[in-house]
């Protein structure tokens, strides 16, 4: 019998290497895997290129581990916020390499690496600093930069529901990055509020079926409403 | 003459005039998030939000936000009956894919080719940020700039060439500011309208661009 | 007031031109629009460029479509079927263009179209007949094709309720090619089995937001469940 | 010594017991389409279907099809409790991007290489179709085949070089036919075991390519 549902969060995090390349979801607060990241800097992994779209703020999450020095490079395109301050003072420090994105390109290559796409011609960045270097192309009139998968090892991502094949739905706007970066990793970790029997799941409505999914584990509701 | 000009209500008010029924439109940060507020009851117009919302109503009362369902600024917004979620790649596509209607952004400056900067400022020592910037920028089938006609020294932001980094080239339509309303097209800058008791002349001089009178 | 639904086949279908290229859903009979398909021959125009899975088969729909002369070309990945006689005779006459394409490849060049995906480089096919002529690159040591996007004027799709903003959802696996033709086309025209009030529809289950849809029109549920 | 050919079921069942517990699999149509029967009971393998479909189960009691529920062989099928539907994109994705693990096709010919040629015989007045062959034969971790040894007129199909048109390069790792089981490799052909009484040497001459023993 398939399992996948992990009984904790550090159980659900064994074995994250040195070096991964981790997505996390989230698009501000919701849908900011918050407790899976906590688990990440309890498990320890350092020397970590994380995919995010912004790159942590406050104290929490994102923001704690790149306090705690864990992180090595972030990819995102939205890095500068209000309250960014270990992301700022880390990178004008010049501890921390950023690759900027714009976010549609950062969306579109998350799901590349998951559709097994080799590059593909966006017209976004076009002309701008962002595209610098990049090959272009003319294509019916327009033009175009060529742009390249983003692949992970880990996927952190925050669903509402799963069930033991890893299937999952999402809540509202805190869907975002989770279906995507779901496609792009080797090994993708969803924390849930619920886990349910399987074939609870309307297969009408499971937007990540559990192909997708290596863990699934879940965690308390709290805070979800909160402003993160 | 004197002249008084467009508050940002007046300006969010001029905008939303232009967005007819049925558009599919996103309002981008800042003050393009005021053109919500003044879109003509009855008329239905349907707003996108880069984070997966099609459908997207008004902010919620206090003590009724859900941080699970937040517009592109990271406020709390609600959805309308009708609408609809999806997941990023979805929601780019969207954009990428020209379906949207009308796209409003804010700016630092329009050229009059059209192209736009409004992502960084270029100071070196400035923590760059996108965000949806660029993909707005070329994804809509009509891109606005609403915007302040000059920089707070009294440069105008109407420019010959963006001297700012360039978040997209040549797509720019029309540009809503506290003085005029523009259009830009193959033939150049075309001022549509501006505030009471300003005089075309004057218009030109403080856009220090070349304008066509309508 | 927003209202895309329309009263009968033939309103929804006014307008179509002579030389339109015109996408049709379905996979065998799940998801194909018969009636829609039925109200085109009616409706009249010819010279269409059709883009399905299939090529037709048996008399009814496509294959109606393809008897009546109305079609000059097919892009498709299986046009050969047991009882696909009408195509058959057409393209052995050298009265129909055919351009073949593997299904994962037409698939994705859809959606391209709707995401505004200029090309994209894929390894399905690479080396095989159906790439012949086509650019090739290695990336990251494996072979790619390069595909271009399939743009159409219209799409005709079935899908299992709508309401009158154009949101669809579909049914099992009639949901197929629905999505992604809805997102391609510059008109896309579903037929559905049953119309809801605004807000019925579960945002979280819409499968394809009414921005993808310009017209809605209910059929009677006849026939569905039979084989196609 | 006389040897006795593996039946279309004892094919079927040769391959099913190579299947582990979880894995993804899609099953070609044809001949591997009876692998379904012979996974083992208890042993939980997610069946795929290209037009949509994970978490395929058996067919419907008669009277109980519905034809929104059809196979990539257009047959009638079920959807296991757990199963899910999506679109045909995400449905070639999900193969292109390399999420199952195993795809099982049959074919016209394998070539030494792992080169697979199934889906034309090149007949100058044959009606070409293509379908998902080409998708599943390179989006799969572990391409097989199952098909049989031989042609009706007896030439092999294991060859040196397809002369059908390919349908994917390289792509083959194991061919499962009713003489023998071979895996390809880096090094060549290797045969993992074959029907009882038949001479490991007469498995090469019948092959006609050069065959390594396990």
């Amino acid at each position: 019998m398939i399992n996948k549902l992990y009984a904790s969060v550090a159980d659900a995090l064994a074995g994250v290497p040195d070096g991964a390349t981790v997505m996390t979801g989230g698009f501000g607060g919701a849908g900011m895997p918050n407790e899976l990241i906590d688990g990440l800097i309890e498990q320890g992994a350092r020397d970590l290129v994380i995919v995010n779209n912004n790159a942590g703020n406050g104290e929490q999450g994102l923001a704690a581990l790149l306090k705690a020095g864990r992180v090595r490079k972030i990819i995102c395109s939205f890095p500068r916020q209000a309250d960014s301050h270990h992301f700022d003072s880390l990178y004008r420090a010049g501890k921390l390499e950023l690759e900027l994105v714009p976010q549609g390109n950062l969306a579109e290559r998350i799901r590349a690496a998951g559709a097994g796409v080799g590059a593909f011609f966006t017209p976004t960045g076009y002309g701008t600093d962002l595209a610098k270097g990049k090959e272009t192309r003319e294509i019916n009139g327009r033009m175009y930069v060529l742009e390249y998968p983003i692949h992970a090892d880990v996927a952190l991502i925050k669903a509402e529901r799963g069930d033991r094949w890893g299937n999952l739905t999402y809540r509202k706007a805190a869907r975002n990055f989770g279906p995507i970066m779901a496609t792009a990793a080797k090994c993708t970790i969803a924390q849930v509020f619920e886990t349910v029997e399987l074939g609870a799941l309307d297969p009408e409505v499971v937007v990540t079926p559990g192909i997708f999914v290596k863990r699934v584990v879940k965690v308390a509701r709290q805070g979800a409403m909160e402003a993160a | 003459m004197s002249y008084i000009r467009r508050t940002r209500d007046e300006m969010a008010a001029r905008v939303a005039r232009d967005i007819p029924e049925g558009a599919y439109v996103n309002l981008g940060i800042g003050l393009p998030t005021l053109v919500a507020n003044h879109l003509p009851r009855g008329r239905e117009i349907f707003l996108h939000s880069e984070n997966g919302i099609l459908g997207m109503g008004p902010a919620p009362a206090k003590g009724e936000e859900d941080w699970d369902l937040i517009n592109a600024g990271k406020q709390p917004v609600t959805l309308l009956p009708g609408g609809a979620f999806f997941h990023h790649a979805d929601s780019f596509a969207m954009m990428r894919g020209g379906h949207l209607d009308i796209c409003v952004l804010g700016a630092f400056q329009v050229a009059v080719n059209g192209d736009l900067a409004n992502w960084s400022t270029g100071a070196p020592d400035a923590i760059p940020a996108v965000g949806g910037a660029m993909d707005l920028a070329v994804g809509a089938k009509s891109t606005y700039v609403m915007m302040e006609h000059q920089t707070k020294a009294g440069e105008s932001k109407i420019v010959e060439r963006c001297t700012y980094p360039l978040t997209g080239v040549g797509c720019v339509k029309r540009v809503y500011t506290d003085l005029a309303t523009l259009a830009i097209g193959p033939h150049g800058v075309t001022a549509l309208d501006w505030v009471d008791g300003l005089q075309f002349d004057e218009l030109v001089r403080i856009s220090g661009v070349p304008l066509r009178e309508p």
